[in-house]
């Protein structure tokens, strides 16, 4: 087998083809740097996301009120926990492995999704989590089973189908819950109150203030810009929040007949800047829980080497 | 049906109570994979419980906690959310603080080893719904014993600490191991009648693994058992009679304190 | 009547949910010695609480739980046992979870700086319950904070792992401080009014031992605070308004169990 | 000064004249190898028994139903940790360092009493341990006080009035519950079924199994049998057991006229060995509780040492 070099300018035409056309990269292609680095980021960071978001709602497996329930939502923990294998092995396709992507989580280097610095205190919490922090990532995501990168959008795919399950099953939740006591009724309205701006901001920084969002778009490893996503969310839950009895806790909220879409408050971006600076109320403990699992599981990680490689030797 | 009722409770909260501990690992394993092993087992488990207890209640009404008036609560969670610790008839094995990694391995493959004997014999039960239960259940406990052998073979046979850990958790549950053989009359397999077998497993996992049997007293040192059991009943006796350790009531003031913050709640 | 009982809430409600921290310390220190001061202080906030729970309740007895017709439960058990975690006005400095040692030193720290200046202004308090209650509690902090002042340099000049431990405690529970000092209008003392008054005396406590004061944000950048606190009221707020961590329902769970399972108890 | 060399025989005749007169041996004064090695057995055993008896009652701390039990038990417990103190002083007395014991703890070479050995299960048997449990120790301990080791029996005295007060306030507990719900008073039954016999063995195995009783009693280190204590004990608790309202646990007891005492049956020595060696229902745990609340505050005590150290040297 012989191979011809190939002209760089000639490979980057080609990658620039493979975009233009819609069509996918693969891991064997010729890439950019830059591109390459920029989807690590990513993928990287939305894997980081699903380990993380295990935290918030795993806190209230031992504690769910049914056992029909604690099935749905150990099953769904799990799912996350699947996300996050199909995301790092993504990136690997890139060539960077799972053990130093989570070093970058535990040095602080990587970050993870805002959403899961914010406290989960109640059990409608597991529900409001589901209908609109999924929600929310399913707007997020439903672009990206379209990304350029082929792995990555294969993953999404997949991703995308039990994420939109988990919304349902969260909406149904907390629809069960308006429909007994009181009590539930509250708690429903107290824990959208306190998730719905922080799910607003899962969309990013406004388009203005989004240096990076530019080139992500051109290059197809991102499709929508973040103003149109939060829109497009907003526009879906508000008849969601209607059927459930629920207030969104937004006075500036309405339907703009000449738009045709809701307007609604600004966000506080001070608030997400603090959460992602680290000052959020959960970022230091759900990095602690983090690294004590990863340091906890050190002797096994070294038992399972040491046994597969005697067992190799063999 | 009373009989039948006792049965599925002893089974169904083994059950219940091991998937509330194993849950307890739930974002803290020591990767990914055995993470969701971990959960897996734990739904598997949970799973097997809501069938067991809706059996129990099905079979015999009286067992199943009362209720304020108009409660919606299915009888399989007022079993879970509504019986206190003396009303549980798990064995001890399952409720005992989780330790490290080798703890939840070895407390594994105890508890699946004489499970998967039971539900091989279970399988022709001549009640339907145990037998569905059971058939269901070999598939699941065989995939669980795999993955405990397997764990257990890993961790003796890996590093120095491994080992040294694996021993320690050893020692800890061995105690306990003995109560799922203990003699149980009335309805359905005989725990007691599956030592034989259970045994060759764990002999041959301790085996190829060149870990030593723990030591069984020898017969007439008949003190070895946990809380005794020579000459006088002890007030105590073993889980299966309602007497636990002090680990369950803070397990079950844990896995019921919402659903008793709400008795008449929809959830 | 309903400002002083409010008042007299978050004091006590800051002095039980203390008082369940510390207490989880028994048995567990690292020595006799600190088993007992630790346990003392327990004891002491304990019974600050109780004083002041009964305070609100006797100023507005609206504020406590209805429990079943003819309970025994007094009303300082049934504010402890029976209110839910929103319904708390403690600062989450008191609630979040017991690290090390060094994290029990710089809550307590953090926490019996702002106390005793508030105690010391309530002394003369126009409430004479209030004013007896802050007199004896003036003597029992100033104990809290030296002991808390006296570890805070030792951890400090130990070892170099003590230090680390103590930075790591700090920096963990410094954007808990703020709450400790936020306004508070109607009855009593506003704990605002002391920030001047505390800032000297922790100054002091970094100066000796040579720990930087972790960094307030400057001015500008008001996101510093745990939940943000800028623009726009957030839904959340602080302990003070009943928003506590994921950590106060735990607590409580495991605090209000055995009370909760028998509401006509008597004890 | 000079000093007079003294025969060992003359020095062994006054120890004995010592313990004739009851008089107390100081730490200054000679006594025979022997005596101090059963005099460090015997308190360190008792010290270690306070440390771990903080444990079963100290679970109940948090959980304790109202507030006014929580101030009363943790103070209780807190005076445990205290007797610890006094009693691993009264030890180095004898030249053992409280460091040296807390080793010999820790590796199993000195034991504990086995009742700590038994879980707590209802906030009942924070009553139970207070009347039955510290009923019995007080009836092994009053004698104690007349003890011929001085700073022992100085210890005893201050120990056995701390206990009696825990004593009546655990008594006070159950009579309490007995006049509460019918749940309580089962509670109160089912406590008391559980600790009877682990009562009744902490008198230690019948006199004709005590092999070290009797040198132990010619030094007035102990003065009363095990059996002895143990009809005390049951004597004075059966009407203790009619006021409350309970049944003790014990066909076989009943009051025998011609003796002037009560019958009662045989406890479970087997089940005492059992727990001596290891294997009672809690061993491995309470030891395992104890060894990890040592090695974790092994960096505050080394902190501790550090800065002494450097204070000192200024």
């Amino acid at each position: 087998m012989t191979t011809t070099p190939v002209e760089p300018e000639a490979l980057e035409a080609a990658f620039e083809a493979t975009i233009a056309r819609h069509d996918r990269i693969e891991p064997r292609d010729w890439m950019p740097d830059a591109y390459r680095r920029t989807l690590v980021r990513q993928m990287a960071q939305h894997a980081h996301s699903e380990i993380i978001g295990m935290q918030p709602e795993g806190a209230w497996i031992g504690r769910a009120p049914s056992l029909r329930r604690k099935a749905i939502l150990l099953a769904k923990v799990q799912d996350e926990a699947g996300h996050g294998l199909y995301l790092y092995s993504a990136c690997e396709t890139l060539g960077v492995s799972r053990a130093e992507l989570t070093e970058l989580l535990l040095t602080g280097r990587q970050k993870y999704s805002s959403i899961f610095n914010y406290p989960t205190l109640s059990y409608a919490d597991v529900g409001t989590i589901g209908w609109l922090v999924d929600g929310a990532a399913i707007c997020n995501q439903v672009p990206l089973c379209r990304t350029s990168y082929g792995p990555y959008g294969r993953a999404m795919i997949r991703i995308c189908k039990e994420e939109s399950f988990h919304q349902r099953q969260g909406y149904e939740l907390l629809m069960t819950m308006m429909r007994g006591t009181d009590a539930q009724r509250e708690m429903v309205q107290e824990s959208v109150n306190r998730f719905w701006w922080p799910s607003l901001m899962m969309f990013g920084p406004p388009d203005a203030d989004s240096p990076n969002s530019a080139r992500s778009m051109a290059w197809g490893v991102k499709r929508n810009s973040n103003d149109e996503l939060r829109q497009k969310f907003v526009d879906m839950t508000v008849p969601q929040a209607e059927a459930l009895g629920v207030t969104l806790p937004d006075p500036e909220l309405r339907w703009n007949e000449e738009r045709g879409h809701h307007d609604f408050g600004e966000p506080d971006w001070e608030e997400l800047a603090a959460v992602i600076r680290g000052d959020g109320p959960c970022n230091a403990q759900r990095m602690a829980h983090r690294r004590a699992a990863h340091e906890d599981g050190a002797w096994v990680r070294e038992a399972a080497s040491a046994f597969a490689e005697r067992a190799g030797a063999r | 049906p009373a009989e039948l009722a006792a049965y599925c409770l002893m089974l169904g909260d083994d059950a219940l109570i091991m998937s509330q501990r194993l849950s307890e690992w739930c974002s803290r394993a020591p990767d990914l994979e055995e993470d969701i092993a971990l959960a897996n087992m734990a739904l598997d488990l949970l799973g097997q419980a809501r069938l067991l207890l809706a059996r129990a209640a099905a079979a015999d009404p009286g067992v199943v906690p009362a209720l304020p008036e108009g409660s919606p609560v299915p009888a399989e969670d007022a079993l879970a959310f509504f019986r206190d610790a003396e009303q549980f008839r798990n064995v001890r094995l399952a409720e005992v603080e989780n330790g490290d990694f080798a703890h939840v391995v070895v407390r594994l493959l105890l508890f699946s080893v004489a499970r998967l004997a039971l539900l091989e014999r279970l399988r022709t039960s001549p009640d339907q719904v145990l037998a569905a239960v059971a058939a269901k259940g070999v598939k699941e406990i065989t995939y669980h014993r795999d993955w405990a052998g397997r764990w257990f073979l890993t961790l003796a046979q890996g590093t120095e600490e491994s080992r040294r850990r694996l021993e320690t958790a050893l020692e800890a549950l061995w105690p306990y191991q003995a109560e799922l053989l203990a003699p149980h009359t009335g309805f359905g397999v005989d725990p007691a009648t599956l030592r034989g077998e259970v045994d060759v497993v764990l002999d041959q996992v301790f085996a190829v693994s060149g870990v030593e049997r723990p030591g069984d007293a020898p017969p007439s040192d008949a003190g070895r058992e946990p809380i005794g059991g020579t000459g006088r009943e002890l007030p105590g006796g073993t889980g299966r009679d309602g007497a636990h350790t002090a680990a369950l009531a803070p397990l079950l003031a844990e896995m019921q304190v919402v659903a008793r913050a709400h008795p008449s709640g929809r959830w």
